[in-house]
């Protein structure tokens, strides 16, 4: 019997503490099969954030660290700059990098780090139990926003590319989905491309993904993949947002 | 002719592989697990190409595909 | 020759010579002449040099490179060192070796420049949140400093545990002929738990979150193990003049030097007068101030703080002898004239106290 | 043998540096030195001012509370520390731009070293001038000695730069043989 | 009718009974329940609800309300009061009065979640850097969460000084029967200090700053004079059945709980057991601690920590009677069974012990 | 005699602590001149960076707070939250703002916080000697780029009022410079415009001043302006990025 | 009077509210009680387990280290807490969902709380059926008291929510009358 | 005709307000403050026509315009 599917090795097997549907589940898998299908274990290096994701390391069987919450592109620094050639990541949420985190991404891109930063747009603080984060769309109710988001009291739901993209020392944003299998497959070209270019040493990367909560969301798991098409999506729209490799 | 095994430990149950097959293959089992939830399972005389979508799909890498 | 450098700018140096090739910073007075120095310096020596987006930065980007298995420091002073407080905790519970110089500063709040000791509770009994320790040396003279960021590298790396180097304005700024060298060190454990790619070996996490029941209060029972092998190995202190004083005083870093001129003052008396400097605030010397609390009428501390190592001090006594406070706070360095002005008003009337007095008035 | 020197005047006015080539001194002789930078505040300008110590034995506190040596530059610094000159201590005033009123009970000697300094060329040296004031009157050190540290100091900058300084060190050093001996 | 609310929520409710009206937080689990209800609540009563960007923007907001003369209050867990600690030194430089609530979870570094009392020595001796002190009440029901919080506000504008509610997981997050019944303080100091609009008066101004040579010590001269009032005025705490007691168990909140229960169960018996319960952790109830260590054997300190609190206690007893410690850490929680233990092994081997010993073996 | 110019009621009468030919007293003189000219010494609070411009409140007869190192955004909006009629004003530094403070300016900036900012950007951290600043241009000698700034290690000047552009928040957005009596007159109004747009609660306003350090680059007063046109203005270009009156 | 229970089952068996009513009962009636959930980890899913104590006394400490009585929703709760039943307690199964081996020194009622839930239409309400069975095993409170505490609670749900849970509270009752009595 | 009046211990001699005047009016003077700076002077016979491009040059608000 010969296998179509397995279980990349670089993914422990274990089941995940995520809740029914959630996305982190998939970005983690996309990530163990790039790592088993470039051979890359070896010299790879990622940082969990503290969120949802704060147990990645129980699921990818490679080298992680812990960062403080919104640290990560610090300490992702900090280990790039003593190994310069291997392959480092950032793996965050958008409390841990849109809020809290905010100054350390502005600087780590700004700086142009060589370090791919995956960032899990899911619109919500999942870790503690549904509050609004800077991503959450203009009128959806979180635990602290029963009423919806409104831009008056809380702003515009932060467009992390968009911003990033002013920063001359950013290389390849991008902003993908997991809310299909095409898409998914997108994301996991749009992890590559962020690793490629690491790898080249081209500079900073980051891939926005928009990905499912679906329990804070109140929302069945099927239904927030549709949520990520019909609404969440215009909020944030896919496609590359600064790519070196086309630049002029 | 593909065969799905499903971990059912893994799975739970969150119903996104369903849709994603064209063959309709995945339902829902009665069946409970270790965590008290109910897994998916491959549908009796069902088919399976081998697309890997549900696999694609699967936040739990409960999905494995084989011919 | 000996070089003529602040304390600040021999830290810097004597890290370069220890192996530390990773420094984070950010600006900040009284600590300036170390994070400028190391701009110039690390290129030199093909380490990496970051001035840091904030205080927070710099500590992170440093648990990034202990992670990964380098010799890493940050320098701040007091309002900076206090927003490292989480940091600093992160690494203690992820037992991540690295050196934290705090160049302490008058406070609370934005204080002033000047030379203060009021951080030490901070440095000692844990800034941030959690059972925890980091071992904390205190410089007097700029000589000192170099030795002591040498040893801070090691200890740091013996006991995979961060180490503050706490010093003050004084100490950061004053210039004072320093040399450079460094004894290797053996016996220094490999960092077989760093972060370099699991190339053909089983993963390494470098964590503090033990989320199962139980696991994380296994974790504490095996920090505090480790702490009490760092307290049964690693205190140092100076001991001057301790035998037969009749009255004892207890000083670190800046306030010592200013006691240590009591003592000499006093060598020409009858009235003697012993100094303890603590080298090591945590471990604090706990052994040699039990021992002399059971021979001495009285012990006086002398800081520039509203009175924290006293409270170390008074835990050590246990009341077999009184224990005394002398603090300057807020950028106000003791005389030693104020020292023996203090010690008058606490020894039992005598002539050689009297004798003493007249020694701090005349000046 | 313990010499401890307070220096002051305002930024600027080389005071820093006056302190820097005594203490380099010292160290090239084998001698004990603290060089303490006392500065006010964290708000720029001011009065900075400078403890230096230098001495065969161990020194201990590096913060001087009775001076043997005061040099004051400006007005506004000997208001301020002229009490802290031992009785009788040495009082060295650069007097360009110090008005001496209550003198304390000291060894006074004043030098014009702003105006000496602007007559070589370049006001920047007056401090030199006090320095050769100072050796005139203390003779801690040869003239040579300090003027090696400087040639080390001033390397690679523009020439006549050590030329100058040479002869401010000369000017502050005849002005004591020439008017108090 | 009493509600039941946890106490997280309790804290919130009783901060909007006691006027406060801008509350800016972030989330962190355990205290996750205060800021959901702030969200909800703080809209209706025509108060400002922010939820800061971190923990640091958090407590500088209420620097700002504090400063604009508003009550006003932030809360969060270990991890995220570490953050705070800068701004918490400025606070209190700047003499702002406000209430920070720290529901302590297992450290050190990311941790856990579950209760703990490790953050002690950061409240209580200051985390921050500088000679500070901050009033530290510690409520060990949601009734007596409520009462405090109402209380903290009243502390906090009387002495112009942030106070701190030190709870834990499991006092944030048990619910129990709680009502609200706030009563009006009179003799408040009228805020003339704060930041209006200069219209007509001189301007104010909020700072900590101090630069000119010898103004920083006056003012912490000033500030050392204010928390010695404090010292002499507000010490709080909770004596049960001390008169007599064979042994003084010496705890507060969650752990004072389950010595309480101990305290019950001893009641059966000869052997007496007491307890004093601190609220105010500081100021720390010296006065009955030194008394009762003239009167008993020996004085136990229970605690979720490594051990933290009992040194304030050894200070206190200066030797006077022995001082033994039980701790927990990391999310453990004592049982009284595990007290009774310690009893039995630190009292002179008695018959009382024995039956006591027996009682927790029975459970 | 009748007076053409003098010293504003609202500016203190003293000397200031700012080294010669500093942007910083040129700054703090057009707040007080509008405070003057206003009359809304009574309705205005403002806020102390850390950096040189500590002290002043020695120098503006208004209230005022202090605030941690990058934090005046936050404490503003704490103020702002208790007078939300008053004219509250935050002054920083480009260290205050832009380093330290990214993740507070950025969030103010997003919820849209009626507030306005007077950001000083003398492309050096003034206060702590001279260190690079996040505004420091490239090449440049600081206390920490002995060698010049270059942008591999150290990254690209930022340019504030674009990044800030970029958000929803934002109403009115400016960058000005001290370089001659007419630029300054441009300040002025920007200042003048800043206010208006907080007292017609149009939301966030931003100045930002290109200031002469003159100490810290090592220039005479006259040539540190000359070098805020001839080379900062290349990298910061004066004008208007963003303008509630202007959108359509 | 002082009764322990641990309620125990997987996040969202609603064992929160099952607690939460009796809390409330309690209270009506003037009881003293503490109800703490005592969540695991900040990690999602797993077992949730919550300790009440209802008295007439003061309770001291809210920790339950000896329960009274077990109400368990699923098979990994109850393995992992059934020491911590008294000898003799009282040990209530969702038999739907828990295999009794091993059992303690206890008296066990077993209800097929989920089964009985579906069947009404609403496996969501199996917590009500064990609230049923618990009322009326042990009579602490009246069912009348606790369908009070319900409806307030469900006040602006839709309108049949509170009849299927009156439902399901009689089923269990009756279960208990039919099969123990 | 204007008159400037020149804050002499306000004045840090920087400069600024030297070039923008169109009349060349102010010059550095001898005398030294009492930071010990050498402030500006209002050159002795010189013009000013009050155009105010001195004070709003000057950082240290030394200079005020009267006629
Ligand atoms: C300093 C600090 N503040 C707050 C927290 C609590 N916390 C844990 S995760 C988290 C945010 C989670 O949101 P996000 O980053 O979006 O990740 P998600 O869980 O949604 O994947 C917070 C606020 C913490 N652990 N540390
Ligand atoms: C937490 C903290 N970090 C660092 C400092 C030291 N510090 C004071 S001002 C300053 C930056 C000054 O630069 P900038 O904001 O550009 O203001 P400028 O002085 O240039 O006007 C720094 C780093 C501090 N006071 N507090
Ligand atoms: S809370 Fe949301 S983000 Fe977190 S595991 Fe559950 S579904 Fe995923
Ligand atoms: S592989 Fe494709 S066809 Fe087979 S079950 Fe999965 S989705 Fe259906
Ligand atoms: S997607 Fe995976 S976890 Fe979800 S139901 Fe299908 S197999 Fe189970
Ligand atoms: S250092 Fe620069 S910014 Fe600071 S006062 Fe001096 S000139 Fe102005
Ligand atoms: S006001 Fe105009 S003309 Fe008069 S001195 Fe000033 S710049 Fe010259
Ligand atoms: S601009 Fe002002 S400070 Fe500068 S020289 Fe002219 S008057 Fe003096
Ligand atoms: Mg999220
Ligand atoms: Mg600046």
């Amino acid at each position: 019997m010969h296998a179509l599917y397995e279980k990349p090795k670089a993914f422990i097997d274990t089941a995940t503490h995520f809740c029914p549907g959630c996305g982190h589940g998939i970005v983690l898998r996309l990530i163990a099969e790039i790592i088993d299908a470039w051979g890359i274990r070896g010299k790879t290096i990622g940082l969990a954030p503290v969120g949802c994701a704060v147990l990645a390391y129980n699921y990818l069987d490679i080298d992680m660290c812990e960062a403080a919450h919104g640290r990560p592109p610090a300490v992702a620094t900090g280990i790039k700059r003593v190994h310069p050639d291997h392959i480092v990541f950032a793996y965050q949420g958008d409390g841990d990098l849109a809020a809290i985190g905010t100054a350390e991404i502005i600087h780590a891109a700004n700086r142009g780090e060589n370090i791919t930063f995956i960032f899990v747009n899911n619109a919500v603080y999942g870790m503690t139990n549904g509050q609004m984060a800077p991503t959450t769309l203009l009128g959806q109710k979180t635990a602290t926003t029963p009423a919806g988001r409104d831009m008056a009291n809380c702003g515009h739901p932060i467009r992390v590319c968009e911003l990033l993209a002013v920063l001359e020392g950013t290389s390849y944003l991008e902003r993908v989905s997991l809310s299909s299998p095409e898409n998914i497959r997108k994301t996991k070209k749009a992890i590559e491309k962020g690793f490629k270019t690491q790898i080249e040493k081209k500079g900073f990367s980051l891939i926005e993904i928009l990905s499912p909560c679906p329990i804070y969301w109140r929302m069945d798991p099927n239904e927030a993949m549709r949520h990520i098409d019909e609404e969440m999506s215009r909020t944030f729209p896919l496609g590359v947002v600064k790519n070196w490799e086309q630049t002029n | 002719m593909a065969v799905i095994r499903i971990k059912e430990n893994y799975c739970k149950g969150c119903l996104l592989c369903v849709p994603v097959c064209h063959n309709k293959s995945l339902v829902l089992s009665d069946s409970i697990n270790d965590y008290g939830l109910h897994p998916v399972k491959f549908r009796e005389d069902a088919e399976c190409d081998g697309c890997k979508k549900c696999a694609i799909m699967c936040p739990d890498v409960a999905i494995e595909i084989y011919n | 020759m000996k070089q003529l450098l602040t304390g600040n700018e021999a830290a810097a140096e004597a890290a370069i010579v220890a192996g530390c090739r990773y420094y984070y910073g950010y600006p900040i007075t009284p600590q300036n002449e170390l994070i400028n120095y190391m701009s110039s310096r690390m290129p030199q020596v093909g380490g990496a040099f970051i001035q840091a987006e904030s205080e927070i930065a710099a500590i992170s980007m440093v648990h990034g490179s202990a992670a990964a298995g380098g010799r890493t420091m940050t320098s701040s002073s007091s309002p900076g060192i206090s927003l490292k407080q989480e940091g600093i905790s992160y690494l203690a519970g992820s037992e991540l070796p690295c050196v934290i110089v705090n160049i302490q500063r008058g406070g609370p709040g934005l204080g002033d420049i000047s030379a203060s000791q009021a951080d030490y509770f901070q440095a000692v009994k844990g800034g941030g949140h959690g059972d925890y320790h980091i071992i904390v040396l205190a410089p007097s003279s700029v000589q000192e400093m170099a030795d002591l960021v040498y040893d801070a590298f090691d200890l740091a790396d013996k006991y995979r545990n961060p180490v503050m180097i706490l010093g003050d304005a004084q100490i950061g700024q004053l210039m004072e002929p320093v040399e450079f060298h460094k004894k290797f060190k053996k016996h220094l454990p490999q960092k077989t738990w760093s972060l370099t790619g699991a190339e053909g070996r089983k993963r390494n996490i470098i964590k503090s979150f033990y989320p199962v029941k139980g696991q994380l209060e296994e974790f504490n029972a095996h920090l505090q193990r480790k702490y009490k092998t760092i307290e049964e190995h690693e205190v140092r202190y100076e001991a001057v003049n301790i035998h037969k004083a009749d009255v004892i005083l207890v000083a670190y870093g800046t306030s010592a030097r200013v006691c240590r001129e009591v003592v000499k003052k006093s060598r020409r008396l009858e009235f003697r007068v012993g100094l303890i400097r603590p080298i090591t605030l945590w471990p604090f010397p706990k052994e040699i101030i039990r021992k002399i609390s059971e021979k001495v009428q009285c012990i006086l501390t002398v800081e520039m703080s509203a009175g924290q190592m006293v409270e170390d001090v008074r835990l050590t006594t246990e009341g077999r002898c009184s224990v005394h406070f002398y603090g300057r706070t807020g950028g106000g360095v003791p005389t030693s004239s104020e020292v023996i002005k203090k010690i008058v008003e606490i020894v039992p009337n005598n002539r050689a106290a009297n004798t003493l007095l007249h020694l701090a008035e005349v000046r | 043998m313990m010499e401890k020197i307070i220096l002051a005047g305002f930024g600027g006015q080389g005071m820093m540096l006056l302190g820097k080539l005594l203490a380099q001194a010292a160290i090239a002789e084998g001698k004990q030195v603290t060089y303490f930078p006392s500065y006010g505040t964290e708000v720029r300008g001011g009065t900075a001012v400078y403890h230096l110590i230098v001495s065969n034995e161990e020194i201990f506190s590096p913060v001087i509370e009775e001076a043997d040596t005061l040099i004051i530059m400006n007005q506004p610094s000997y208001l301020k520390f002229k009490e802290m000159l031992k009785p009788n201590g040495l009082l060295l005033l650069n007097s360009s731009m110090i008005k001496v009123d209550n003198p304390p009970d000291a060894t006074i000697y004043k030098v014009q070293a702003t105006e000496i300094a602007s007559k070589l060329g370049n006001v920047l040296v007056s401090n030199i001038v006090m320095m050769g004031a100072y050796l005139a009157i203390k003779k801690l050190f040869s003239a040579n000695l300090i003027l090696d540290q400087l040639q080390t100091m001033l390397k690679g900058k523009k020439g006549d730069l050590f030329a100058i300084n040479k002869k401010a060190l000369e000017n502050g050093m005849q002005l004591i043989e020439a008017t108090y001996r």
